[in-house]
């Protein structure tokens, strides 16, 4: 895989940075415009399985960094080849104040719920996804919980001390 | 006379169900290397069932599991044991036949009552497993009454006592194996236990039973299990002189029927009904084929 | 284990009824539901404790709540608490429906169980062993001979208080209240 | 009470209310009702007459001749009684329908020639009475427009078939024997040789079986149930496709007489056991196709079509046991498939005429009498040991069992517990289940439509409890035959081969329910709570959305479905179809140009002349 898709990849695009990851990982790291080509050139040289969209909170560095995991479908009763073994980590970094980014639907439809559950828990909003709609919290937050800025044990306080208990324990107290 | 044995009957019965119960949890448990409930376990259950505070989902629900109960007790006093035989004179195995229908019917209508999709799903699958069972059961029934040219069972035993069993008489012996085939769904255990799956539809008709209701299901199950081999030992094997035989007799199809139920898994309803119209009706046929020709 | 003494079925047999014939409701709330398996097949039987997993809570008179509660759970908790005929019995596995547990600063977690359901008995361990499930099964005879297995009862005195908790914990319930407010006690 | 002066009641009646109607609509309805109550009173007191024959009119030359005997006693009786129980049935449903004189003129004229067929004493009189209720029947199927027209088209044609069938039968008895009267015909067939009797019975029985829907000719009856008006559907299923058994026993017993009739043919190939096997294909099929309705009427509809099979299986046994059996049953299915029209013709009337069994539920907490009525409906269809339905079952299977034909007895039992899985369905649907939203505020039915329900349920438990006192009737009928008696007691029949006694059973299950209630009243009191709080796995109920009913009994319905396609009706269009080109072919040779005709006159003379040179050369 390594040097034609290599070669290919620093050609088409500037800025971008390709080095191995550890045992067969191979971690880029692009600008965030070009990062929806990229996935369709990765896309139509077999890696055509996107596992997984997560994301983390630099908050030091005022940045969100979305990671996109690709990997290679194995072709039917063909023997493993090296690129199947292969998976591709691509990193990008956006801005933290206005979290806004491309979502990557036309390329990947199974990107859908990652989008949706990074908007959910980190509040980056992806254009041209058709439903942002909550999916695991049963409750709004007003800072989205995984961020680093939210604080927990305020929020524990807030919300579950307060109930007071119920019966002969609530009269003890 | 016939007022105690009235009131005997449904009583014996009632006994020898719950022991059934009680003995088929034991037996299970030492099948799967577990020490197992004591015998009693059913009766405790009962007791605790009946001191609970339930929920009921309007009349019907009360008279459907009412009904039910009441028709398995009726149908004890059409079946004989061993000598008694209370209502002997009206109606023979035709109503034995019909009043068989009766208690899934009373469940039936108190389990629609609850307005729950998992009991309408064991309702519907209770009758596609009784249309399964009763297609080779029919021409079983029939081999053995135009066989024995009667259709009170009383008549079939006194026939059995001195002609021998009706499973090894030459001609009734493929019925005879067929009804062993099907025994399993008309007691409704282990591998045609798809009416009260407790893992796919949560006890299909019973998942709304609470405390008393419970209890009365519980009990109509043991009454249930006591006449579809009470039954079988009457019809094919010659019935008894006295209780005692009856009960070893009963016994020892219950016990090796419960082999049957802890060995095998659990059937879909489809595969059910497959085997159930495929190898024991063929067997069931030619049974009533010998029938005819020994007939003639 | 005085299961076989007539004196006292006879003379409390609800009671005798309700102590070897506990039926669990077969709900998998928590992490601790692994523990369950092992403790009813063939090494640790709890059916020689007359002890049953049953399909639906109409069934049951005991529920475990097993392992940490999340505020999802909770609303399917309390149904099924709701559901389950007069005489039931709860009991908390491990510390997490005490008080939350690991789980204590999590914004997702319910900390005090109690506040919502009323809880009898409680095991502790991260996930109690099947030996200290029989022994929470045992203890619970004794509770309940002692009639202190009263958290049904909390229950329906103290219903607006808990029926308030779980509004403010959960937001809308779907369903009605279970006791409406004139059957005070 | 001259029987004349019954039939100018009953036609005059319906002619009367067609003009009441003009004036004003409850004068109508009163009087429509008042004319079947005194029907039911005249004929009722006709009970002892047996035999009285009068002439009321000459045709043709040929006497007309009413003669009414204990089998024309029973049958009239039930058509009366059931036909004044659906125009009162039909007060309150045909209420703000239009066209309704022409309904209620055509109800009582139906229920008029059914009189009419009954008390008629020679072949001509039943013949044109006969074609009165078929085509009153037709313009009632088709009162409500649309695809009514298109089942009372099937049916008309079918009965025309039918009847022309009979009037060849007819004409050639009147060649042999240059008289009409049943009477005189039964002596004078005696001589007839055997192959005659089998023409005469095979032509007479196309047309009964065609009007009592036996397996190959049923095709008309589920459409015409479905379209037919609900009120009307009860005389419809109830009365008149049993007329075709009222013919069957005319032929069969009364005109050929028994012992005639039952050893025509050979070995298997006996007339009456040709029969009896139709019979019980029409039990097996039909029930199993009601297994897959969908929509309340089409399922009872087949229901009929299967039930038919039993009276069938019944008379064609041959014994005294099995033609009480078939009679008992026309009766109680009567009862029953009335019933249940009636009910739902009460959900119609109530939710604006839903019959899609699928969207109905929980109709229970909104209609208690309806239900109870549907329950002891199905009860007796199926034939559960405390009612009618049970008795002539019971009679039947003893009788097939005894005589040897273990094969029919299976057919006929296999029909029943299908019946219990069509029967189940029906009422779960309706009635058991969630409520959907729409239907909250649903009212009971009301009083005038719960009145006949009230009747016949009262009337399925009675007859099942006591079934002697039809019985006695019924056995009176089976000796005018010919047929040994069977000893008939109060609570069943007392035979050495095996007795039937209702009483004890009844006796048995109410102490033994009163036993079980008690055992439910240990516990403490249930609290009885809405149909939302039910168990969901801990999630709350979605609204309309917890019922299931479609695809009830999916697993068999993928094992029945493909044997159970209807070839008969396929195979009769493409019969249709197949006559239809011919006509065709022959419309476009007379295409009514007279150049056509001229030219094919003048090739036709040169043909001739073609064949006459070449041959005398």
């Amino acid at each position: 895989m390594k040097d034609p898709l290599k070669d290919k990849l620093t050609s088409a695009f500037d800025g971008i940075q390709i080095q191995p990851a550890d045992r067969n990982q191979i971690s880029i790291t692009a600008n965030k415009e070009s990062i929806l080509s990229v996935l369709s050139l990765l896309k139509s040289n077999g890696y055509n399985h996107l596992a997984l969209i997560s994301c983390v909170d630099w908050i030091e560095e005022k940045r969100f960094e979305l990671v996109y995991i690709l990997s290679a479908y194995m072709e039917k009763d063909k023997h493993f080849t090296d690129m199947e073994k292969t998976n591709i980590i691509l990193k990008t970094s956006i801005y933290r104040e206005k979290p806004q980014f491309i979502s990557a639907i036309p390329i990947f439809e199974n990107a859908e719920p990652y989008e949706r559950e990074i908007h959910e828990l980190y509040g980056i909003h992806f254009e041209g996804h058709p439903r942002l709609t909550p999916l695991f919290l049963e409750r709004e937050y007003k800072t989205p919980p995984f961020r680093k800025d939210f604080d927990t044990r305020k929020y524990v306080s807030d919300v579950f001390d307060p109930i007071p208990f119920v019966g002969k324990k609530a009269d003890k107290r | 006379m016939q007022m105690i044995e009235m009131i005997l009957s449904p009583l014996l019965a009632l006994i020898i169900g719950i022991f059934f119960l009680g003995l088929s949890r034991k037996i299970m448990a030492r099948i799967q290397w577990r020490y197992g409930p004591p015998i009693t376990q059913p009766v405790i259950d009962v007791i605790r069932l009946f001191s609970q505070k339930s929920v009921s989902h309007g009349k019907l629900f009360n008279l459907g599991i009412i009904f039910s109960l009441a028709g398995s007790l009726v149908l004890v006093l059409f079946l004989p044991l061993a000598q008694i035989c209370p209502l002997s004179g009206s109606g023979g195995m035709l109503v034995i036949l019909y009043m068989m229908l009766l208690a899934p019917l009373g469940i039936a209508l108190s389990g629609g009552e609850s307005a729950n999709p998992n009991t309408s799903i064991g309702i519907s699958r209770k009758f596609i497993l009784a249309l399964g069972y009763e297609v080779p059961l029919l021409l079983i029934l029939l081999a053995l009454m135009t066989h024995y040219k009667t259709i009170s069972i009383v008549h079939i035993v006194s026939i059995q006592q001195n002609t021998g069993w009706a499973f090894v008489s030459l001609p009734l012996l493929l019925s005879g194996i067929a009804y062993v085939l099907i025994l399993p769904a008309i007691l409704g255990i282990r591998p045609f236990e798809v009416v009260q799956a407790s893992q796919e539809i949560s006890s299909g008709p019973m998942a709304e039973y609470g405390g008393p209701f419970l209890a009365l299901a519980t009990i109509q199950h043991a009454l249930s299990l006591f006449i579809g081999i009470a039954l079988f030992v009457n019809l094919f094997l010659g019935g008894a002189g006295n209780l005692l035989i009856f009960f070893l007799k009963m016994l020892v199809v219950f016990v090796l029927v419960l082999f049957v139920n802890a060995a095998l898994p659990r059937l879909r309803i489809e595969q059910a009904v497959k085997y159930l119209w495929r190898w024991p009706t063929l067997l069931a046929f030619i049974g009533m084929i010998i029938v005819l020709i020994v007939r003639r | 284990m005085d299961r076989n003494q007539l004196i006292k079925w006879l003379k409390a047999p609800a009671k005798m009824g309700h102590k070897y014939s506990l039926h669990a409701v077969y709900f998998c709330t928590g992490c601790g539901i692994i523990e369950v398996p092992p403790s009813i097949t063939a090494r640790w039987d709890a059916e020689r404790f007359g002890v049953l997993p049953v399909a639906t809570p109409r069934q049951a008179n005991l529920f475990l709540i097993t392992g940490y509660v999340s505020v999802k759970t909770l609303r399917a908790i309390i149904r099924t608490y709701e559901q389950m005929p007069e005489p039931k019995y709860s009991v908390g596995f491990g510390s997490c429906p005490i008080n939350g547990g690991m789980y204590w600063d999590s914004y997702n977690t319910i900390k005090h169980l109690d506040k919502y359901i009323p809880i009898d008995g409680w095991i502790a361990g991260c996930m109690p062993r099947p030996e200290a499930i029989f022994v929470a099964v045992t203890h619970l005879w004794t509770l309940i001979d002692k009639d202190m297995a009263d958290g049904y009862k909390r229950y329906r005195d103290h219903y607006q208080a808990y029926r308030a908790n779980q509004e403010h914990a959960l937001g809308k319930l779907e369903w009605p209240p279970l006791f409406s407010n004139e059957t005070k006690s | 009470m001259s029987l004349e002066l019954l039939l100018i009641i009953a036609f005059g009646g319906a002619i009367v209310t067609y003009l009441l109607g003009k004036i004003s609509c409850r004068i109508r309805e009163g009087f429509a009702v008042l004319i079947s109550l005194s029907l039911v009173v005249m004929i009722a007191c006709l009970y002892g007459e047996n035999g009285t024959e009068s002439i009321y009119f000459h045709f043709l030359g040929l006497p007309l001749i009413m003669r009414t005997n204990m089998l024309s006693w029973f049958f009239a009786m039930a058509v009366s009684a059931l036909g004044a129980l659906s125009v009162i049935f039909s007060l309150n449903y045909m209420k703000n329908r239009e066209r309704t004189d022409f309904y209620y003129l055509m109800l009582l004229m139906v229920n008029a020639s059914m009189l009419g067929i009954i008390f008629s004493g020679d072949l001509i009189s039943f013949f044109i009475f006969w074609e009165m209720m078929s085509w009153s029947t037709f313009l009632l199927i088709s009162y409500n427009r649309g695809p009514a027209v298109a089942a009372g088209l099937k049916y008309i044609i079918m009965s025309i078939i039918g009847s022309m069938a009979m009037l060849v039968g007819v004409l050639s008895l009147y060649a042999t024997y240059e008289t009409l009267n049943m009477a005189t015909l039964a002596e004078l067939i005696g001589s007839a040789s055997s192959g005659y009797l089998l023409f005469l019975l095979i032509i007479f029985s196309i047309a009964f079986a065609i009007k009592n829907a036996l397996m190959p000719l049923h095709t008309w009856l589920p459409a015409a149930y479905a379209e037919a008006p609900t009120p009307f559907n009860g005389v419809l299923s109830g009365m008149l496709t049993r007329m075709g058994m009222y013919g069957f026993l005319l032929i069969m017993y009364v005109i050929v007489g028994a012992t005639r009739a039952l050893n025509l043919g050979s070995g298997l190939f006996k007339f009456h056991y040709i029969l009896a096997w139709l019979g019980a294909i029409t039990i097996v099929i039909p029930t199993f196709i009601a297994i897959l309705q969908d929509d309340a009427k089409k399922l009872l509809a087949w229901s009929a079509v299967g039930q038919g099979g039993y009276m069938i299986v019944g008379i064609a046994v041959g014994t005294n046991l099995g033609l009480s059996g078939g009679i008992f049953h026309t009766l109680n299915h009567a009862i029953y498939i009335v019933l249940l029209f009636m009910c739902v013709g009460a959900i119609q009337y109530r939710t604006g005429g839903e019959r899609d069994l699928n969207s109905l539920g929980g109709f229970i907490k909104k209609m208690p009498f309806t239900f109870i009525g549907t329950l002891l409906g199905i009860s007796g269809l199926v034939g559960i040991p405390l009612t009618n339905g049970f008795v002539s079952k019971w009679l039947i299977y003893k009788t097939l069992i005894l005589e040897g034909y273990p094969f029919l007895a299976f057919a006929a039992l296999i029909g029943t517990w299908g019946c219990i899985l069509y029967c189940y369905k029906f009422i779960h649907h309706i009635f058991l289940g969630q409520l959907p939203g729409k239907y909250q505020n649903v009212q009971k039915a009301p009083f005038s439509m719960l009145l006949p329900m009230i009747i016949l349920s009262f009337a399925i438990l009675f007859f099942g409890i006591l079934p002697g006192i039809p019985l006695k009737i019924i056995d009176t009928i089976g000796t005018s035959f010919g047929f040994k008696s069977m000893n008939v007691t109060i609570w069943g029949i007392a035979s050495e081969t095996g007795t039937l006694n209702t009483i004890n059973i009844f006796a048995a299950v109410l102490i033994v329910s009163i036993i079980a209630w008690l055992m439910l009243k240990i516990g403490p009191k249930a609290v009885s709570v809405a149909q939302e709080d039910t168990y969901a796995a801990g999630a709350a109920i979605p609204k309309d959305k917890y019922h299931y009913t479609v695809d009830f009994y999916n697993p068999l319905y993928r094992m029945i479905t493909p044997y159970l396609k209807d070839f008969i009706d396929a195979f009769y269009m493409k019969f249709a179809h197949w006559i239809q080109s011919l006509c065709n072919g022959t419309r476009r040779v007379y295409t009514g140009y007279v150049g056509n005709y001229v030219m094919y006159i003048v090739l036709f003379l040169a043909l001739l002349i073609f064949i006459r040179l070449k041959w005398s050369l």
